[in-house]
């Protein structure tokens, strides 16, 4: 099973059920990260999703295809909705060369070409422009196509973040800016870095249609993401959308949370959007209670079959240590004088 | 060069056994070899001497020959033994 | 049955304190259940379980230190699913010490002491022209022109070598020329001898431990330590290393130790290793390999057989358990080294066995005496105690 | 044989890459209306329009990374930085990006970028715009670093870039510019990798690269009834090509680096390194260099010429390096 990045085709019950599964899918599959970390079998830095699931699945199932989607280091939920199979993805984190990126990335750098994935960028903000630059091609090739950014909200106080606003707008480019607010740029509260705490505010300084969702309301986000890739598409010009979310965990896994009260924590698990999309969808009588343990056993086969495909992978012999520093036609020649 | 653990073919460590010995101690060449002489004492190997002969043994077999296993390479004969079985 | 190991929370993380358990034994707790508190270096981390299950037994105790992947608690669990084990802390390897570097005597380039050692020509006769007046090739090879007309000094060590140098070493030259230095050695030097017995168990244990630890290319036998140590209580006794020419001591700065090879083909060479007081025991153990090697071969240096300031002559192998030994001229000391052997050995009223070994210095009269010799003999003595030190 | 300058050898080039692919764009500050703060891309606005002609606002770390995007979507973008000094505000994605999203891709995704930047100092520019930035780029496994010091280097070392898939940047001297050359008309390419000798010699190898090329050749012409010199252009700093600079050594047995950067882990440390690896037993002296002075460039033109290699200093060199018998 992959998480299909088709957009919204229909609605009622197929589509609940696709974004129940994929957010479903995005949680246990990092509950298995965590769990294979602390085992010592994922090492690095592990930064997970899990609390914010409904931002990426909302705004995913917005895209088509052809779009291509720029992330942060907290990228497995994107990579995985994005269409690339659990199992490169945990293999990349074992740092098999089954791997999305072959193993040479590990969490904080799935990538994949074929499905217009692009990471992974572990530098705050520094995918922005990368965006921009890739909305300008598709300008400049007059095709429709939208490249959406997720950055969190801790990227804004950087300067490329400014700079890539302005220059989006300044050229109309098709991108969709779609900040993951998840209050904590790391342990800063956001009112501790930013003097103007209106996201939305910053984005309208540079004439940029600007909007502010509840990002634990996996429909809101996935309206307001439908609605920006139509305007995009229409106008060729860039969409900000700011979602407002909360990661459960720890920023990673050794962060012992000092800088959050933990009532705070439980305050907003409350709000889980998974129990609270499975109640709105019940209630409205678009899912029944027992989808619930269906989707939990289809979900569970997929992570223990990525676990396993992980586990048979192989390492990449260390005779290979210096391929993938220039393209492969070239290797032969740079690696002789490049040592 | 032979890979540790396959029994070597005896031919073969005898070549490698009397090549090293030969360049540890190259004014042995010509002289008839013994094979079951005690290379100490019969040829005259002193103790750096002997510590090369096993340093070219282990560079052309791979092969770690601990100190404790000096006493099983006191000859041509029990040398070629020695690479033989292990 | 399963463990609940100490997880490992991060990349740098090594171990952890349990700090408090959240459960006691035959609790049940679910899988992503808070269980614990650990203390990690970046502060109080709480830890989930990640099996579904009723607790048996805790094996760690607040405030217990323990290792990535040690086992905290034993439980029973729903699905006992097998896990692979966490591998344990890595050792740390200890860097290996650097070896001492050899200062820079003669200002040579490299390429001009390549091109001297392939003519013979030794570059302390030459005067360079090179920038801050290092030796240049064109330098080497004016003088290689110019040697052939001055005739050799002649120091007496490079006459017994000069047959083997060239390869055409007839036993009968060789013993001539021995036995042109040894007259030489007791008409001119007024020879003493002193010698001790040096308890050397430590030396011995070291070197197993050592030489366990180590690859078979860099084992090192007992030679090594001691010629350090010879070397190091010379630097402390400069009466001995140096040469007796024109009536008078000449002290020297480099300690260079010369060490007799007994040919098989009867004879002997004496090439030195240089600078033995700075270089390490593993320098010295690689380079008297290749100068023995060497040796044999007859593919000495020349400067490796005028270089010696004391010579070593070591005939325990043979059996013998003292040396006293005759004088290089213009040497004015030698170290005689005989075997290392289990003899008992008193210490403090008790008598027990021990790896001793016997040196003996033989000494110039004209420039040292007996104090300073036995000063001498007493530091090696002391040095050899302390191996790792060496 | 035509005489022009490099100017116009970097216009031609430039203008010529425009022409030939739809894929290729000139981006930067002032590349437009402007002309190129060098007058590179005079007229070019004019012929190729504003898509493809792109003046960027003064945000280097955006239209840098912009580039990058634009190439991992299969465009072949030319950034211009105005100058080195600015490069460092799009650092780091020159570093964090460029040179690496190949290799945490796993190979999947490769940047055919090109960067050509102003570097160097003697104009009197002063501290924050006359670095030698080309050794620290050099520094980056990811990157390739080019020197063009020529014109036919000039012209053509940029359709070699624009070819090559992975980024390449392209370091243009300020004192080049108007630099007039021969450019050699019957070439159609270069390469972009690998050192040229630009004159023969036996007693000693003069390794350098950039503005340094033409003062060492007049160095080595002034020296040479006492000192034969042979003169390299490295012409790529990444990769170095080692087999030319060892094979000249190994003949000279003398070796003297002339970088324009400074002396502290530069390029020029790098060589001698790698002549302390591989060639030290045919060293008939040490390896010497001379380098830019280790001052911030100072405005004044007497002490801005002291700071940086001259004709005069790397005659001085050379002569201690032979030393008094030639």
């Amino acid at each position: 099973m992959t998480a299909a990045a088709q957009p919204t085709v229909a609605s009622g019950r197929e589509t609940a059920l696709c974004l129940l599964r994929d957010m479903l899918l995005c949680r246990r599959f990092e509950e298995k990260c965590a769990e294979e970390y602390s085992l010592g079998r994922i090492r690095g830095f592990l930064h997970l999703y899990i609390g914010e699931e409904a931002v990426a699945v909302g705004a995913m199932r917005a895209l088509a295809e052809g779009d291509a989607v720029f992330a942060t280091y907290r990228d497995h939920a994107h990579a995985l909705l994005r269409g690339v199979t659990a199992g490169a993805i945990m293999a990349e984190m074992f740092g098999k060369r089954e791997g999305c990126s072959h193993g040479r990335g590990g969490s904080m750098h799935l990538f994949s070409r074929e499905h217009n994935f692009f990471g992974g960028n572990a530098i705050v903000a520094g995918a922005l422009p990368l965006a921009v630059g890739y909305a300008l091609a598709t300008k400049l090739k007059n095709r429709r196509d939208v490249t959406a950014c997720f950055f969190g909200e801790g990227a804004i106080a950087e300067g490329e973040f400014h700079e890539s606003l302005n220059l989006a707008a300044l050229w109309q480019l098709p991108v969709l800016f779609i900040c993951e607010n998840n209050l904590y740029a790391m342990g800063t509260v956001l009112d501790r870095s930013e003097s103007q705490i209106d996201l939305c505010a910053k984005s309208s300084s540079y004439r940029i249609k600007s909007t502010c969702v509840d990002g634990m309301d996996v429909m809101a986000v996935l309206n307001a993401a439908t609605e920006a890739v139509q305007h995009i598409r229409e106008t060729g010009a860039p969409v900000f959308i700011e979602c407002q979310t909360y990661r459960f965990r720890a920023h990673s896994m050794f962060d012992p949370e000092l800088y959050r009260d933990p009532e705070e924590v439980k305050r907003w698990k409350l709000r889980d959007p998974i129990p609270a999309f499975l109640s709105k969808a019940v209630a409205a009588g678009q899912l029944l209670t027992t989808d619930l343990d269906l989707l939990e056993k289809e979900v569970a086969v997929v992570v223990q079959e990525a676990v396993a495909f992980a586990e048979q992978g192989t390492l990449e012999p260390v005779e290979d240590l210096l391929r993938h520093v220039y393209s492969e036609r070239e290797i032969l020649q740079s690696v002789g004088g490049v040592k | 060069m032979c890979q540790a653990g396959e029994g070597m073919d005896k031919q073969v460590a005898k070549d490698i056994v009397l090549k090293a010995l030969y360049e540890v101690a190259p004014d042995l060449e010509g002289v008839e070899v013994k094979y079951d002489a005690d290379l100490r004492r019969f040829y005259d190997i002193d103790s750096v001497d002997y510590l090369s002969f096993i340093i070219k043994l282990h560079k052309q077999t791979g092969r770690d020959i601990p100190e404790a296993d000096y006493p099983k390479l006191t000859s041509i004969d029990r040398a070629v033994a020695y690479l033989a079985e292990n | 049955m399963s463990d609940f190991l100490m997880p490992m929370l991060g990349a740098d993380m090594e171990k952890g304190t349990l700090v408090k358990w959240f459960i006691t034994p035959g609790a049940h707790v679910n899988r992503g259940d808070v269980v614990a508190d650990v203390e990690t270096d970046k502060g109080v981390i709480a830890v989930e379980i990640w099996q579904s299950g009723d607790i048996e037994q805790i094996l760690v105790e607040p405030g217990q230190e323990v290792a990535v992947g040690t086992v905290l608690a034993k439980m029973r669990s729903v699905a006992d699913k097998e896990r692979p084990s966490v591998p344990g802390p890595k050792i740390i390897e200890q860097p290996m010490p650097s070896e001492a570097e050899i200062p820079q005597r003669v200002h040579a380039s490299p390429l001009a002491k390549r091109i001297a050692e392939d003519l013979g020509v030794d570059l302390i006769k030459i005067k360079g022209t090179g920038p801050n007046g290092a030796i240049t090739r064109a330098d080497v090879e004016g003088a290689a022109k110019r040697l052939k007309e001055i005739p050799q000094p002649t120091v007496i060590a490079e006459a017994v070598a000069a047959p083997v140098t060239t390869g055409v070493a007839s036993s009968d030259q060789m013993r001539r020329a021995v036995a042109a230095a040894m007259v030489r050695s007791k008409r001119d030097i007024p020879h003493y001898y002193l010698q001790t017995d040096v308890n050397v168990q430590k030396l011995m244990s070291w070197l197993t431990e050592e030489n366990r630890r180590i690859p078979v290319t860099e084992r090192i036998l007992a030679i090594a330590p001691i010629m350090k140590a010879i070397a190091l209580g010379l630097r402390e006794s400069p009466e001995f290393n140096g040469f007796y020419k024109d009536g008078a001591f000449q002290p020297q700065s480099d300690i260079n130790l010369g060490m007799i090879i007994s040919l098989r083909g009867g004879g002997l060479v004496a090439p030195g290793i240089t600078a033995v007081d700075v270089a390490s025991v593993p320098e010295i153990m690689s380079r008297l390999r290749d100068l023995i090697e060497r040796g044999r071969r007859g593919k000495l240096r020349s400067s490796e057989i005028t270089s010696p300031t004391v010579t070593i002559s070591s005939l325990g192998e043979q059996g013998v358990d003292v040396v006293y030994g005759v004088i290089y001229p213009p040497q004015v000391a030698l170290v005689g080294l005989g075997g290392i052997r289990e003899r008992p050995w008193a210490d403090s009223g008790m008598v027990g066995a021990a790896h001793q070994l016997t040196i003996t210095v033989s000494a110039d009269h004209r420039v040292s005496d007996g104090h300073l010799g036995s000063r001498l003999l007493n530091r090696i003595s002391e040095l050899l105690q302390n191996p790792e030190a060496l | 044989m035509k005489e022009i300058t490099y100017r116009e050898a970097c216009h031609d080039a430039v203008r010529s890459a425009l022409l030939a692919d739809e894929r290729v764009f000139l981006i930067g500050e002032d590349v437009g209306s402007y002309g190129g703060c060098y007058a590179v891309s005079r007229g070019m606005l004019s012929e190729f329009g504003p898509q493809r002609v792109r003046d960027a606002p003064l945000s280097e770390s955006a239209f840098v990374g912009a580039a990058i995007g634009a190439a991992m979507a299969g465009m072949r973008p030319i950034v211009e930085l105005m100058t080195v000094n600015f490069s460092l505000l799009a650092l780091d994605q020159i570093v964090n990006n460029a040179a690496t999203l190949l290799h945490m891709s796993g190979g999947q995704i490769n940047v055919p970028l090109v960067i050509r930047m102003a570097t160097g100092a003697g104009r009197q520019l002063a501290a924050q715009h006359s670095h030698s930035w080309e050794g620290w780029y050099a520094h980056i496994p990811g990157l390739k670093i080019v020197t063009p010091s020529n014109v036919d280097d000039a012209r053509w070392m940029l359709q070699a870039a624009l070819a090559d898939p992975d980024p390449v940047l392209i370091f243009e001297h300020v004192n080049l510019y108007n630099e007039k050359g021969a450019l050699n008309e019957s070439l159609t390419a270069v390469p972009l990798t690998g050192a040229a000798i630009r004159r023969t010699g036996n007693d000693l190898s003069i390794i350098t690269y950039g503005a340094c090329v033409n003062k060492s050749l007049r160095a080595a012409t002034e020296l040479a009834e006492k000192i034969s010199c042979e003169v390299i252009d490295l012409r790529s700093l990444r990769p170095l090509d080692e087999a030319t600079i060892l094979a000249s050594v190994r003949k000279t047995s003398r070796a003297l680096i002339v970088d324009e950067g400074w002396r502290s882990g530069g390029i020029g440390a790098e060589i001698s390194a790698r002549l302390m690896e591989q060639a030290f037993y045919d060293l008939d002296a040490p390896v010497a260099r001379v380098c830019g002075a280790e001052v911030p460039i100072p405005y004044p033109k007497h002490l801005e010429d002291a700071a940086i290699p001259q004709v005069a200093s790397i005659k001085k060199a050379a002569e201690t390096l032979v030393g008094s018998h030639e």
